[in-house]
Formats: structure tokens, C-alpha cells, sequence
């Protein structure tokens, strides 16, 4: 087995690499599929090394070869290969593709402390959806939200909720997958209501503002409809919105 | 073979260190800095007059300490929702926009009825308000009451205003405290035994009001008795330099409550006394150790 | 062994001890009126201002350089007693000298370190009042009594500390539980230090106890504000493991320097008692991390998202690789020990799976949220998220991946530990079986959890991490508790062979102390950089023209440079400890 | 099994009817219904799903409906374009499920397999029958519906037997000449609710409502679209095999879409051309640009006429040319009275892309801080420039060296834009190698679009891919030789302590 070490750690790295080159769909990004091999590469290296044994056998193939104790035609090979394999691997890396520059971009924006929303200031960490205090009248909000979001929102976010609307093709970022439980459900009522009203030129610089085709919804609805979108939003995907226990969300407040 | 180790490991450091500084240059890259301060000027528009007067009005001003301008809050002071809306009916022959910078710059002119007389000038501290910051202020009342908005900030607000930006407030109180408002009259409160402090500093720089505090003999203005101011030596440098800060302001005159303040001032002198005291007992106990100790052993 | 400034076993020991400790208070003394004196003389010099500028470095460079040296060496310093003391009971219970020598030696570089971490808090203390005049001020209205218990507690931590070196010798045998008093009480000291000094720290980011206009109300809700004991915790945890990291690449330097058998053997053994306890105190360092970030959370949401989701979020890639990277070294290190222990070979073929888990562990842990990408491939995915990829982005997964990776790494120990003992009891074979199934059984819970979150809200999901925790942790107990009866009276196959390890084992451990450095200088900045351009955050701006927060990479190069230095700064504490041995 | 026996079956009928029945269209019995009704759950999910367009009483009339286009279906005149049965016949239940399973392209009706189940879709089926105010389910119910079978091999000579059909049955009259909807009948046309309706736009395959496989394409021209102009031609066309080829030069018709972050421009020796039609232009790759409609700033468009420009570029050391199209059914050049003009409109950041720091102007029109510039053409052949920062703070400015060439021919528009390399005095250029923010606007003046009520298009690149770097050949050979040199230094000190370690 020992003496195998060298091969199979080599055969282990090919396989690694077609396992996740092919049967990944749709394909994995350079940058993911970089830092996958990688770290497979530093995981081998370092299962090789982590015993003596192995690390010996793994070192005699290299070894027997530099210090010329395999035929020739296998030494010219290796030693003639490995410089071109490198140049062809610097070739193939230093050609520019001409993609897109990759534009950094926030996901979860930090939200400001407090934003105007039609000419009243809006204090975002004590701020609740006021509409959900009335248990008995959320179905009816709820419906009035749904009213709401087909009247404006489902264009881009999709009948589904799912960011697919028959506009959404058309702006990246994409527009947000209510569905994913990478969004509303992670965050709070008073952080939705915060990009709802003040859209995509209410983003901080790092969310890249001048992407963002969310309009801004205060010029179109009114502070309660937007209340009730959300409560739609949420109702519509099944998801919930993030809350704190009770009592913490003003600490910081005196 | 140390130093050999040494430097084999040194590089290992570097290898390390160096390969995660690498991955902290491959994440994007990007400064953010923090939002610009606002500062009126005469172009200043009116949207924005609104936005800074609302900024200072649960900012700077400390307004709503004791007024609201929203359905909760303070109710100390009479609601600012309306206050547009019945400021030209308050005083005959002033208009709405002139009762409002009136009662913003000079409060008790006029008390709305059923409020006591407490605030004090917007001018002044606790707010401070530059002159434009007023208008500023009254900008934001007049949207909020949902009249026009008619106020304009002049040139001459704007250069006032840069002017007054200089002062600095808490040294006013500080005079309260340290009962130096009991003999001088500064801005206009205060007693009449001692000189008027409210120009003293356009006479006096920084420094020598500062030595007048530590030591009152140093010098004594002209028509006053010597020997009556007592040394304020022992009060916190740092409120010393407050004061000052704020004479000086009131001159017009740039000058930083922080200048020379140290927080070890006193303390940092008498903890200096115990421990030199503490090091040279401690000394003189281990020289008597000692000796009895050679005497032991001879 | 080293004398100097140390005790000869017999004589008149108190006359030198009072003499040792005495030199150590006026040390401190002389530092303190230095720094008195230049705190004067700069603002009495430098003309008044709000801030001051530094030329070259700047102000933020400066100060962020200077007091992350302060809080390595303070860590240092704080986690060097912790682990002595550690050693030295564990010395005193096994009765075995080597115990006891190795606290001693460690204890020796204390002094020395004092004295840097001292000389770096006054230039920090100095940096703070002259470039920061006006903010140092504020802080000192609020907290100045805390500034006087300070002192008062850094002249008893350097007493007791002292003493406690000066009296090993003397306090041998029947008289040693007073000397492990003396080092309670040196920990007891360094702990209240690193309270009240985390009370200035944290204050700046949850800020509590002070009113509308900012004056002071309370200095007690001021120091007690909400994110203060998780730091505490989280410090106190990080101290100990970076005491244990530092000590194990001590150690390794001395083996790799080291040109005799028997000092190899003597090295390999210290390395790995300082690694065993870095990697003890590192395992439940992330709970405690998560308390502090859900505190932070509550405190403030905005600084919260800024921290796991605005412009800081991809720092924590970093921070994904290090700890993973972490994982990666302790496992190779036992491994590689398990070559000088006779019948370590009988569990090499555990590798195999062990590094399986733990490379699908770190593929899960390194695998961003929002991937960077390509137009093309970011078309091909339907956005930033890939739609398979994208389910390893999120905590569910990345909790998951790190117990499982606690799991392996635990298991790695249990196995080095039995490394050369066959148990002899009647009931080997059901307890060997009991434990497999503790293990088997936690994985299963981490693995059910970490699948069920995706299916149910977020309030829910952070409420499994705890179960998940939970199971890995009674798996352990339970682990452990088979595991001591078990081998009572076990047969041994061999003795351990001390030293012969490859030097490559060596690099892992200092891999681990880099690695631990690096980590603690990234946290701290991430700690102080959400802060964004508050002194203290949300009352008291940043007005200074260095109050931006400036680029990753140009962050990470500033605390790599701090790396470096602290390593060559320990290097000469380590070098002037060592000469001072040699000289007798 | 079944298709080959389908196909026997087809092959039997028309031999042993050749000429009688030519007429007929083979025909299978319309499949069970394979889940049953249960009213309240189709109720209920119709509710949740449905009623937001398609209205409480399934007449269309929801709150969204007056702000999508096409209009939501009436239910209640169960008139249904899309089904296999013969023309002025019910749809089976089977097509109305693949409708609702698939949605309707081109409208915003959704596909919903992807979030409902097919017992879920089966209800709804159930459930719109409950609306038919005629009573038309009950009492005609869909019996037959036609065979469609297996599609023929598309072959080149299939292709053009059905451009043959294509010209020989007037198809173009209404679909045009190359199949964009602009024939000479196609003004005018109103369907049965009596609402303007326009001819598909055949090179457009994935707006057909029906599908744009061969077989949907079959099945529409052997069904006909109920409620629309367009006919059946089961009796126009009947031989099957004459309806594939026809099918077949229908989706030849249109060609895949491909979009890209980036507007590649090549580097082009000599004159760029200057003609529209010039060849030259057919060997630059070119980009779709997919459009929305602008609802940012009121007011408020939800219905643009367009859903895609194609671009594409070239440029020389003194000029760059931008090429674009679209189709239009409609000519808007200022002919036809009231009419807005048709109108296509690229923009660019005002400043220099690199001195932005990474910013950009807002997408729609810029905004105060970073302004946008505009190049304008319009049907009637004129060219504008503006500059903007925002909606509102627009204004015209010089054209410089600003050039433009448009005309329109067989439905679609081809506009070029020529501008010197360095741009007016003071402006930002291009340049070759960075990357400048590009986006378009489309206005169609037929369908009421002018100003602000327009599609738009995010912000894309435009990149004059620059000559490759030397670095590109010279570093690769560089670390090959350095690798070699490493090589040859261990196998030397390999070979030297040899002798030792054998």
C-alpha cells in the first residue's frame, strides 16, 4: 500500500477534481472550484504527511526520479513535462477572458439607524410592523397586501414569491427569492420595511445602489401599505420574520 | 543552531502570515467612510434645510427632551406639530416665520400658556445652535406644521454661524458649578462683584486665563481688588480647560477644552506621592533585612 | 536550571523574594511616572486640538498597532499563569517533576513579558492622550475610579505574580498548596485586569450608563453594559489557548534547536501538553463567540449585520480558513505523534474517515454565501447563489461542518491517549461499544439538525446550533467517562518514545501559535471595526480624518505586520529568558 | 409502443382516405381526467394563487389585471386559445392543466409546476370549469382532440417546403415577410373581446404562447387560436406533413437568445461600415439585451412594448460603432398622426468610468451625484445627446461627433451609432481594455410609449477588447524556465548525495 502512496494521492487529486468539475450542476464558479482544490490539495498533502510511512513512500517515486534511479525516457518525461505544465497552467491563467468585472456586493446591507420615509424620521431599531397588533385583522391585511404586491411587486419577484417575474431576467442583482430562507426569513420586519421604502437608492455604497432595481416605494405607497406588503411577503412565502427575544430591542435605547 | 532555528522559523512565520495576508487581498476591496457633516450655507435647499433641522432637532438641539414632534414623546414643552400653525397668531406684529425664530433665540419673550419659563436661548448651550441651524430648525417647523416653509438662511447667518461653530458648551455649566457665575457676569448672567467674562478672552489668550484659574494673583483686571478671586488649582484640569474653552469661545476664538488636559492631572500626582512613598519604605524595610542579614551570617 | 533573579534552595528566601518583588513594583512605578511625564509634557508641547496627527503611520495605525502588541502580550501574560497553574496542579496530583518544571519555566518568562506588556499599555496610554486628546478625556469623566482600580490592580498583579515566582522553590512539597494559593490568586488578579480593562472596550461598542447629552449616569451599567461579560469569557478562553499555543511553540523551537536526545524528548513532551491545553481551551471558544455575537445583536441590529452581513462579512471567509486550517494542524499533530507511541499504529487506518470528515468539513466551511463569479457563470447558477453550492453557504451548514469537526478532532485525542494501552477490563468490548455509539449517535443529532434547519424558520434554526452543541458535548462526557475506568490498569505495549517525532510536527505547532495570533489580531479588528466611524458607538463620532474604515486587504496587511512583530518581540523575551537560564 | 402504433394509424388513415377525408384531422378520444374534483380545495387554491389577475368571478378583472399585458384570461366565456381540440371546441381538461402547468410565455402568466402539485393543478383545472358562465363544459364537452404525433426530422429541405407554404398561404400577410408581425393586415386586428391584438412576431419563439416546441407549433396551426385572427388551417393545410414543414420554417425562424454581461467590441483594421446592412456586421458577435418595463419613476410602465435589444460593436483607432436592433411591428417615423415616435436610446455614465471608484450613475437615468449621457434616435432619423442627473434634470446638449444611421425594413429597426474614440471635449471616451457602463431604453410609438413610459435595460459593459498583453506570452515561459532551473538543482543535489542515501 505504502508503495503506492504517490499514485494514489496524484489518482485521489484527478479524481477529486473530474468528481467536481463534471457533477456539479450548473457548474461551480472558478473562485469555488479554486479554493475546493485547494484545500483538497492541502488535505492530501497533509494526510500523506501525517505519517511517517506514508510520507516516505509518498517522497520515493519524486525522489527516485530527481535522483535518476528510473529509465531515462520516464525522467526526460517528468522533468520536460512538469516546466511546461506549469507554463501552459500560467498561460492559461494570465489569458484575459474580458468577463465582467466582478462588482463586490453586500447581501444583507447594514441598515442606518434611523431613514426618512415621507418626510418623518424613522427610528429602525425600535420600529414593528404596527399592523400585526390587531391579530383579529391580519387575514385582511394580509389580503390587502396580496393586492398590494400584484399590483407592484410581482413584476420582478414573481407570482411565486420566488423572484422570477416576468421582469426579473432583466436586472442582476436578481431580484430577491422570498422562498430562500437566505432572506426575509433571516431578517427582521423593520429591516424589510427599511429596503422596501427607501429601494435600491437607499442602499449603502458596499450593496452597489446603482444596481439595485428596487424602486423607491415610499414615492408609490403609502407607510401602511407597505406594512401590509410585508405582512403578504411573509404570509405568501410561509416564512417568518426574524425576532429578538422580548424586552432587548430598545437596550441600547434610554 | 539557535539563530539557524531562529531564521528557518522566521520564514515559516512569514510563509504563514504572508499566505493570509495574500487571501486578505483576494476578498473585495472597498473603504467606507462615514456620511459627510452637513453645513448651511446660503445655497442650502430647502428640502435639505428641513433635513437638517429635523437632524438637530432630536440631535444637537436636544428639543425633544421636553418637546415632541411626533404622536409619542416629551410633553414638557408644548407640542411642535402645531407650532407653525399658531405661530403667527402668538404676537401681534410678528409673522409666523419671525415667532418662531423668536422663540427659538430668545424663549421667554413669549410663554405659549400653561409652560413654565425653562428653556433657555436655542443660541446658547445646551443646544447651541449656530444662527443658521436656528433657521434650520425653523425650517423643519414650518414643513412639519405643513406650512410654507419660508425661512432663508442669509450669508450672514451662514458667517455667524461659522463663527459660533468654535464654541464650545460645557464650560458654561462648569462655571455653575465651580460657583464662578456667583461674582462674574458671563453672557449676561451672573453677579457683578468680579468683571464681565463674556469678552474676557478677547483681552486675555487662552494660557493667561488658564494661569488666572491656578493663580488667581497672577494678574487682576483694572478697577477690581487683587486677593478676592480664589484659586480654582484644585478643581479637574480638565474642567479648567473647559472653561477657558469657552471664554474663548465666546471671543470668537478657536480653542480646544481638550488643549492640555490630562486625566492624570491630580490623581496622577497623588498616586505618584503614595507609590514614591510605598517604594521608599519598602526600600529602607529591605536595607534593614539585609543588614541583619550580613550580620547573621558574619 | 536558571537562578538568576531566582532562589537558591536554601538561605535566608525571604529577604529575596521581598527584594525580587520589590524590583518588579518599581518597575512599574518608574513606567507609570514616565508615562505620566511624557503625557504631560506632549499636551503641555503639542498645541490644543480635538485630534492630533501622528506623521507617517497615522493616528488609527498607530494606536491599533500599539494596543494589539498590549493585548497579545496581555494575553500572553494572563494566559501564561492559567496554564502554569494548570501544569503545576496537574504536577502536584501525578506527583511527576516534569509537571512542575515546566509551570517553573514558564513562569520565568512572566518578567520579562510584564514588563513589555507594561511598556506597550503606557505607549498606548500616551498615544491615546496625545492623539486623541478630547476622547481619552471623556473616557476618563466616565471611568476614571475604574483607571484607579486598575493601577491598584496592576501593582497587585505584579506583587502577587512576583511572589509567586520567587517562592517556587521555597513553597515545595507539604507547603506547595500555599504556592497553588498564590497562584490562584496571581489568576484571580489577571482576570480582574482583563475585566475592567474590557469595560473601556466594550463601553465603546454598547455603550450603557450614560444619558441623552452623554454625561455619565451610572458608571456600573457603563462597565456591566451588554456586551461585557461574553468578552470576558471569550478573552479569558482565547487567553489560555494562545498561552498554551505560545508555550507549544516554545517548545518547538527548543526541539527543533535542540542538539541532544534527551532535550528532544524534554521538548516534544512540553509541546504537546501546551498544545493539548491551546486546543482544550480552543474547543468551546466559539460558543462563546456566538454569545458575543448574538449580543451584539441584541445591542444593535445595524451593528450586527454589519459584522455577519455588511462589508465585514467577508472577513469571516478568512476567519473560516484559519479555523478550519486549525483543525487541520492539531489533527496531523496528534497523528504525527502517534508514530512515537508503540501501537499507535493499530489506529492509523482511523485516518482514513477522520480526514475525510474533515475535509468535507472545511469544503462546507470555506464555501461562501454569495460566490464571486463570473457574468457567464453567475447566468449559469440564476444568480450569486448557486443553487446546490449555495446550501453549504449558510449557518446551518457551516454549524454543522465545525461539530462534526470538533467531533474528529476529539476522537484524534482519545485515540492518541490510548495510543500504547490495551484495557484490560472484563467489559472492554461493551465500552468500546458504548462509546462508538456516544459518537455515532452525536453525529447523527448534528447531522439530523444541520438537515432539519433548512426547513424551518430562522428563530427556530438558531435554536438547533444549542442541541447540536449539546450532543457533541454529552458525546464527550459520556466518552470520556468509559473512557477513564476503561483504562484503568491497561497493559501497556510500550513506553512512549519522546522525541521521535518528525520535525515536521513541530511546524504544525507553530502553525497553530501563528495561526491562534493572526486569528486574535482579525477578531479584534473585526471587534473594533464595526464600530464604523463611532469612538463609541452611536454617541460619540469619529471625527478624525481617519474615521473611514479602510479595505480588507489593507486591514489584513496591518495585521499580519503586527503578527510579525509580536513574534519577533516574543522571540526576544523567549531569547533573554534562555540566556538567563544558561548563565549558571 | 403507442407512437408507433399512433404513427400506423396516421399513415392508414391517409392512405385509405387520400382525397375524401383530406379534410379530416385524426382524431383520439380525449383522455380521463385522472383526479376528481373537490370544490372547496380548488376553490381555495384558486384564491391563493389566482385571483390577483384572473378575479374573484374568474372574469379576468383581479387587482393586477389592469397592469399586466396581455389581459388575464376571462373565465367565463370559456373561450381558451391554447387546446388540442378542433377549432370552435372547448379545451380538454389536459390542456387546460399544461397551460397551468407551464404557464403562458410571452404574458405573466406562470408556470406553476414549480410550485404546485399536479393534484393542486388538477383542482385548479376543475375549478376554472366552475366559471364557464355559458355552460359550454357541461354541455359540449371536449370528446376528441387531435393527434399530433411524432415531429418530423427538421431538415433543410423541410425548412424551405415550409417557406414555400409560408409564402404560398399569405401567411406573411399578417406575420410579415420575415416573420416579425409587421405585414400588410396587421394594423387593425381586434380579438373577440374586441381588444387591439397583433400578430406573434415569429422570430420570437419564446414568446408563442402555446409552446415553441415543433409539436405546439403544429398544434396551433391545426386548432387555431380561439378568440383570435388566427385561423385553423386543418382544413387550409391539410396534410400533416405540410403543417410540420410549415412548423418547422416557423421556429426557424428565430434563434437563441444570448445575453452577456458584456458588449465585446473587436478591434477593426480600416472603415468601419457605415450601412446598417453592410455584411460586415454579421460577423461580430453579438449580445441580447433583455428589457423591462420602467416602473421606477412615475409614470409608472408595467407594459413595455419590447423585451429585448441586440447590440453589437466595432471600433478603429478613431471611432467606435455601435450597432443595434429590434424588432417593431410598426414603423413609428412621424407618418402616421398621432402616434409618438419609435424611439431607442443608449446611455453611459457622464464621467470617466475609472474615476467613478466603482460607482455608477443609477441605472435609470442617473442620479444628482453621477450623471448619464444619452444618445437618442428616433424614427424619424434624428439624432439627440443629453445629458442627465436624474429624470428631471435633463438637458440637451451638442451632438459633437456624434453619428447616426438608421432605417427600418421587414419589421425591424437597425440603428448605428458612431462616435470618435476620445468623445467631445471634457467627456469620457472609450478606451480600449476598460470596461464602460452601457445601457439601453426602447420606446415603441404605436403602443403609447414616450417619455418615461418606456423598456429599459440594466447596466451591461462595453469593453474594446485591447491587444493581448506581451506578459501573457512571456511570463508562462518565464516560470517554465524557472521550474526547469529548480528541477535541474534538486537533480543535481539528488544525484550528488546519491551514492550516499543508496
Amino acid at each position: 500500500m505504502v508503495r503506492w502512496t504517490f499514485a494514489l494521492a496524484l489518482g485521489l487529486w484527478l479524481a477529486v477534481f473530474a468528481t467536481l468539475r463534471l457533477f456539479i450542476i450548473p457548474p461551480a464558479p472558478v473562485s469555488v472550484l479554486t479554493i475546493y482544490m485547494t484545500l483538497v490539495t492541502v488535505a492530501i498533502l497533509l494526510f500523506v504527511m501525517a505519517n511517517e510511512a506514508r510520507w516516505q513512500g509518498f517522497l520515493a517515486p519524486p525522489r527516485a526520479v530527481f535522483a535518476g534511479r528510473v529509465s531515462r525516457p520516464v525522467q526526460v518525461t517528468v522533468l520536460a513535462g512538469l516546466p511546461i505544465l506549469v507554463g501552459f497552467v500560467a498561460h492559461l491563467r494570465l489569458t484575459p477572458t474580458w468577463d465582467a468585472p466582478f462588482e463586490p456586493r453586500v447581501v444583507h446591507p447594514q441598515p442606518p439607524s434611523s431613514f426618512t420615509i415621507q418626510g418623518r424620521r424613522i427610528e429602525l431599531a425600535a420600529l414593528t410592523n404596527p399592523l400585526r397588533s390587531d391579530p383579529a385583522a391580519l387575514d385582511q391585511r394580509i389580503a390587502e397586501g396580496k393586492t398590494i404586491y400584484y399590483r407592484n411587486c410581482f413584476f420582478c419577484h414573481g407570482d411565486a414569491l420566488a423572484g422570477d417575474g416576468p421582469f426579473a431576467q432583466v436586472f442582476r442583482p436578481l431580484p430577491a427569492n422570498f422562498r430562500d430562507v437566505g432572506t426575509i426569513s433571516m431578517l427582521q420586519e423593520s429591516f424589510v420595511f427599511w429596503r422596501v421604502a427607501t429601494g435600491g437608492p437607499g442602499l449603502p455604497k458596499g450593496a452597489t445602489p446603482w444596481h439595485s432595481a428596487m424602486p423607491v416605494w415610499q414615492q408609490f405607497l403609502a407607510e401602511e401599505e407597505i406594512w401590509k406588503a410585508i405582512l403578504f411577503i411573509y404570509a405568501g412565502s410561509g416564512s417568518t420574520p426574524r425576532t429578538w427575544e422580548e424586552g432587548t430591542a430598545d437596550v441600547n435605547r434610554h | 543552531m539557535l539563530l539557524r532555528t531562529f531564521l528557518r522559523i522566521f520564514v515559516f512565520v512569514l510563509l504563514v502570515v504572508g499566505i493570509y495576508a495574500y487571501v486578505g487581498q483576494l476578498v473585495p476591496q472597498f473603504e467606507e467612510h462615514p456620511p459627510k457633516k452637513k453645513v448651511i450655507t446660503a445655497q442650502t435647499g430647502r428640502k435639505e434645510l428641513v433635513a437638517i433641522g429635523q437632524e438637530l432637532l432630536r440631535g444637537k438641539g436636544g428639543c425633544l427632551i421636553c418637546h415632541k414632534d411626533s404622536e409619542t414623546g416629551n410633553t414638557r414643552g408644548p407640542d411642535l406639530r402645531q407650532a407653525a400653525v399658531h405661530a403667527p397668531t402668538r404676537r401681534p406684529g410678528l409673522d409666523g416665520e419671525a415667532y418662531l425664530l423668536e422663540s427659538l433665540r430668545d424663549p421667554e419673550a413669549f410663554l405659549v400658556e400653561g409652560y413654565p419659563k425653562m428653556m433657555s436661548s436655542a443660541l446658547k448651550p445646551p443646544a447651541n445652535l449656530t444662527p443658521a441651524e436656528v433657521k434650520a430648525v425653523v425650517a423643519y417647523l414650518q414643513s412639519l406644521g405643513g406650512v410654507e416653509v419660508s425661512t432663508v438662511v442669509t450669508e450672514d447667518d451662514a458667517a455667524q454661524s461659522q463663527r459660533a461653530a468654535k464654541a464650545v458648551h460645557r464650560g458654561r455649566a462648569l462655571m455653575d458649578q465651580h460657583a464662578c457665575t456667583g461674582c462674574h457676569k458671563v453672557e449676561g448672567e451672573g453677579g457683578d462683584a468680579a468683571p464681565d467674562l463674556t469678552r474676557v478672552a478677547e483681552r486675555h489668550p487662552p494660557a493667561e486665563l488658564l494661569r488666572k484659574l491656578n493663580d488667581p494673583a497672577a494678574w487682576t483686571a483694572p478697577g477690581f481688588d487683587a486677593g478676592i478671586m480664589p484659586s480654582f488649582a484644585e478643581i479637574p484640569e480638565g474642567d479648567r480647560q473647559e472653561i477657558v474653552a469657552y471664554l474663548a469661545g465666546l471671543s470668537g476664538i478657536a480653542y480646544s477644552a481638550t488643549g492640555a488636559a490630562s486625566p492624570w492631572s491630580h490623581e496622577g500626582v497623588r498616586l505618584g506621592m503614595i507609590i514614591l512613598i510605598a517604594n521608599i519604605l519598602m526600600l529602607t524595610a529591605l536595607a534593614w533585612a539585609r543588614r541583619r542579614e550580613r550580620r547573621e551570617v558574619t | 536550571m536558571g537562578v538568576d533573579g531566582g532562589v537558591p534552595a536554601s538561605g535566608p528566601w525571604l529577604v529575596r523574594t521581598i527584594t525580587g518583588v520589590w524590583k518588579g513594583v518599581f518597575k512599574v512605578s518608574v513606567m507609570l511616572a514616565m508615562t505620566y511625564l511624557a503625557a504631560q509634557l506632549l499636551s503641555a508641547a503639542l498645541p490644543a486640538a480635538d485630534y492630533r496627527s501622528l506623521p507617517l503611520l497615522g493616528n488609527r495605525t498607530a494606536v491599533w498597532i500599539v494596543a494589539e502588541l498590549h493585548l497579545m502580550f496581555a494575553a500572553f501574560v494572563l494566559g501564561v499563569p492559567i496554564f502554569a497553574l494548570i501544569t503545576e496542579i496537574i504536577g502536584m496530583a501525578t506527583r511527576e517533576r516534569r509537571y512542575d518544571d515546566l509551570a517553573r519555566e514558564f513562569t520565568r518568562l512572566l518578567a520579562m513579558a510584564y514588563t513589555l506588556t507594561a511598556v506597550l499599555g503606557c505607549v498606548l496610554l500616551v498615544l491615546f492622550l496625545a492623539l486623541y486628546p478630547k476622547f481619552t478625556t471623556y473616557m476618563s469623566s466616565i471611568f476614571k475610579p475604574t483607571w484607579l482600580l486598575y493601577l491598584v490592580l496592576i501593582f497587585g498583579e505584579v506583587i502577587v505574580a512576583y511572589l509567586y515566582w520567587y517562592t517556587w522553590d521555597a513553597l515545595q512539597g507539604a507547603r506547595k498548596r500555599w504556592h497553588i494559593l498564590i497562584g490562584l490568586l496571581v489568576n484571580l488578579w489577571g482576570t480582574a485586569l482583563l475585566f475592567v480593562a474590557d469595560a473601556w472596550v466594550t463601553f465603546m461598542m454598547s455603550p450603557a450608563g450614560i444619558d441623552e447629552a452623554n454625561n455619565p449616569t451610572s458608571l456600573w451599567a457603563a462597565a456591566t453594559n451588554l456586551t461585557w461579560m461574553p468578552i470576558n469569557i471569550h478573552r479569558l478562553l482565547a487567553n489560555v489557548a494562545f498561552g498554551g499555543a505560545i508555550a507549544a511553540a516554545y517548545a518547538a523551537f527548543r526541539f527543533l534547536a535542540a542538539d541532544s536526545d534527551e532535550e528532544r524528548a524534554r521538548f516534544d513532551w512540553m509541546g504537546y501538553v501546551g498544545s493539548f491545553i491551546a486546543i482544550g481551551a480552543f474547543i468551546p471558544l466559539p460558543f462563546a463567540g456566538y454569545w458575543l455575537g448574538r449580543e451584539i445583536y441584541q445591542f444593535s441590529e445595524q451593528m450586527g449585520v454589519s459584522m455577519m452581513g455588511g462589508g465585514f462579512s467577508w472577513l469571516w471567509i478568512l476567519q473560516a480558513m484559519i479555523i478550519g486550517s486549525l483543525f487541520f494542524a492539531a489533527n496531523v499533530y496528534l497523528w504525527l505523534g502517534m508514530g512515537r507511541i508503540p501501537g499507535g499504529e493499530r489506529y492509523t487506518r482511523f485516518q482514513v474517515p477522520m480526514m475525510l470528515v474533515l475535509t468535507l468539513g472545511f469544503l462546507v466551511w470555506a464555501t461562501p454565501r454569495s460566490i464571486i463569479a463570473t457574468g457567464a457563470e453567475m447566468a449559469a447558477m440564476g444568480g450569486s447563489h448557486h443553487p446546490f453550492l449555495g446550501l453549504f453557504g449558510v449557518m446551518a451548514a457551516k454549524n454543522t461542518a465545525v461539530n462534526l469537526m470538533i467531533l474528529t478532532t476529539f476522537l484524534s485525542f482519545m485515540l492518541y491517549r490510548r495510543g500504547n494501552r490495551v484495557p484490560t477490563v472484563s467489559w472492554t468490548l461493551a465500552g468500546k461499544a458504548a462509546q462508538s455509539l456516544a459518537i455515532l449517535i452525536a453525529a447523527g443529532v448534528v447531522v439530523g439538525y444541520g438537515v432539519y434547519s433548512y426547513f424551518v424558520p430562522s428563530i427556530v434554526r438558531i435554536g438547533f446550533s444549542l442541541y447540536q452543541v449539546a450532543a457533541v458535548l454529552v458525546a464527550m462526557a459520556v466518552f470520556v467517562a468509559i473512557d477513564i475506568p476503561l483504562l484503568k490498569g491497561a497493559r501497556e505495549i510500550g513506553v512512549i518514545r519522546w522525541g521521535a517525532i518528525p520535525e515536521r510536527a513541530q511546524y504544525a505547532l507553530f502553525f497553530l501559535a501563528i495561526s491562534f495570533t493572526w486569528l486574535m489580531g482579525l477578531m479584534g479588528y473585526i471587534r473594533s471595526g464595526i464600530r464604523q466611524y463611532w469612538h463609541i458607538y452611536g454617541r460619540v463620532a469619529d471625527e478624525s480624518a481617519n474615521a473611514y474604515t479602510m479595505t480588507h486587504g489593507d486591514a489584513t496587511l496591518i495585521v499580519s505586520s503586527i503578527v510579525v512583530v509580536f513574534f519577533l518581540l516574543v522571540s526576544a523575551v523567549f531569547a533573554m529568558a534562555l540566556r538567563d537560564g544558561r548563565k549558571v | 409502443m403507442s407512437t408507433v402504433i399512433e404513427r400506423l394509424l396516421m399513415v392508414a388513415t391517409l392512405v385509405a382516405f387520400p382525397v375524401a377525408v383530406a379534410a379530416e384531422v385524426s382524431m383520439e378520444p380525449v383522455p380521463p381526467t385522472p383526479v376528481a374534483a373537490k370544490p372547496e380545495a380548488g376553490q381555495k387554491l384558486y384564491r391563493t394563487h389566482c385571483i390577483q389577475c384572473h378575479g374573484p368571478s374568474g372574469a379576468g378583472d383581479g387587482p393586477a389585471a389592469d397592469r399586466v399585458y396581455p389581459r388575464p384570461r376571462d373565465f367565463t366565456l370559456a373561450l381558451f386559445k391554447i387546446r388540442s381540440t378542433p377549432s370552435g371546441q372547448v379545451p380538454t381538461d389536459h390542456d387546460l392543466f399544461r397551460v397551468i402547468s407551464e404557464g403562458l410565455p410571452g404574458t405573466t402568466m406562470p408556470a406553476w409546476k414549480k410550485v404546485l402539485s399536479e393534484e393542486e393543478r388538477w383542482q385548479l383545472v376543475h375549478h376554472i370549469k366552475t366559471f364557464d358562465t355559458m355552460g359550454v363544459f357541461a354541455d359540449e364537452p371536449a370528446k376528441e382532440r387531435i393527434v399530433i404525433g411524432q415531429p418530423p426530422q427538421v431538415t433543410a429541405e423541410l425548412v424551405e417546403k415550409g417557406r414555400g407554404i409560408y409564402e404560398a398561404k399569405k401567411c406573411w400577410q399578417c406575420h410579415g415577410r420575415m416573420g416579425r408581425g409587421d405585414g400588410p393586415s396587421a394594423e387593425g386586428m381586434k380579438d373577440d373581446w374586441g381588444h387591439p391584438i397583433r400578430p406573434v412576431n415569429l422570430t420570437k419563439s419564446w414568446r408563442f404562447r402555446g409552446g415553441d416546441r415543433l409539436e405546439d407549433i403544429f398544434r396551433t396551426f391545426t386548432t387555431g387560436l380561439t378568440g383570435t385572427p388566427m385561423p385553423s388551417f386543418a382544413d387550409t393545410l391539410p396534410e400533416a406533413a405540410d403543417r410540420w414543414a410549415l412548423a418547422a420554417f416557423v421556429k426557424s425562424l428565430s434563434r437563441p437568445q444570448r445575453t452577456s454581461q458584456v458588449l465585446r467590441a473587436q478591434r477593426h483594421v480600416g472603415e468601419i461600415p457605415d450601412q446598417p446592412d453592410d455584411p460586415l456586421w454579421e460577423q461580430v458577435e453579438f449580445v441580447d439585451f433583455p428589457l423591462a418595463g420602467q416602473i421606477i419613476l412615475e409614470p409608472r410602465w408595467f407594459t413595455p412594448a419590447h423585451d429585448v435589444i441586440t447590440a453589437r460593436a466595432f471600433y478603429n483607432d478613431r471611432e467606435t460603432a455601435l450597432l443595434v436592433e429590434w424588432d417593431d411591428g410598426s414603423h413609428d417615423d412621424g407618418g402616421n398622426g398621432p402616434s409618438p415616435l419609435d424611439r431607442v436610446t443608449v446611455q453611459f455614465p457622464l464621467e470617466d468610468p475609472a474615476a467613478l471608484d466603482g460607482e455608477k450613475p443609477y441605472f435609470v437615468l442617473g442620479d444628482p451625484k453621477h450623471g448619464v449621457e444619452l444618445w437618442e434616435w428616433s424614427g424619424d432619423g434624428r439624432l439627440e445627446r443629453r445629458h442627465a442627473h436624474g429624470a428631471e434634470r435633463m438637458e440637451p446638449v451638442a451632438v459633437g461627433s456624434l453619428r447616426a444611421q438608421g432605417r427600418y425594413r421587414d419589421g425591424q429597426y437597425r440603428v448605428i451609432f458612431r462616435r470618435s474614440l476620445t468623445g467631445e471635449k471634457g467627456e469620457a471616451g472609450f478606451a480600449p481594455g476598460r470596461f464602460t457602463p452601457m445601457a439601453f431604453h426602447l420606446r415603441d410609438g404605436r403602443h403609447g410609449e414616450e417619455g418615461l413610459k418606456m423598456a429599459l435595460s440594466a447596466w451591461s459593459d462595453l469593453l474594446l477588447i485591447p491587444e493581448t498583453p506581451w506578459t501573457v506570452h512571456i511570463v508562462p515561459v518565464l516560470l517554465a524556465l524557472l521550474t526547469l532551473a529548480g528541477e535541474l538543482w534538486l537533480v543535481r543535489r539528488m544525484r550528488r548525495s546519491a551514492p550516499l542515501s543508496v
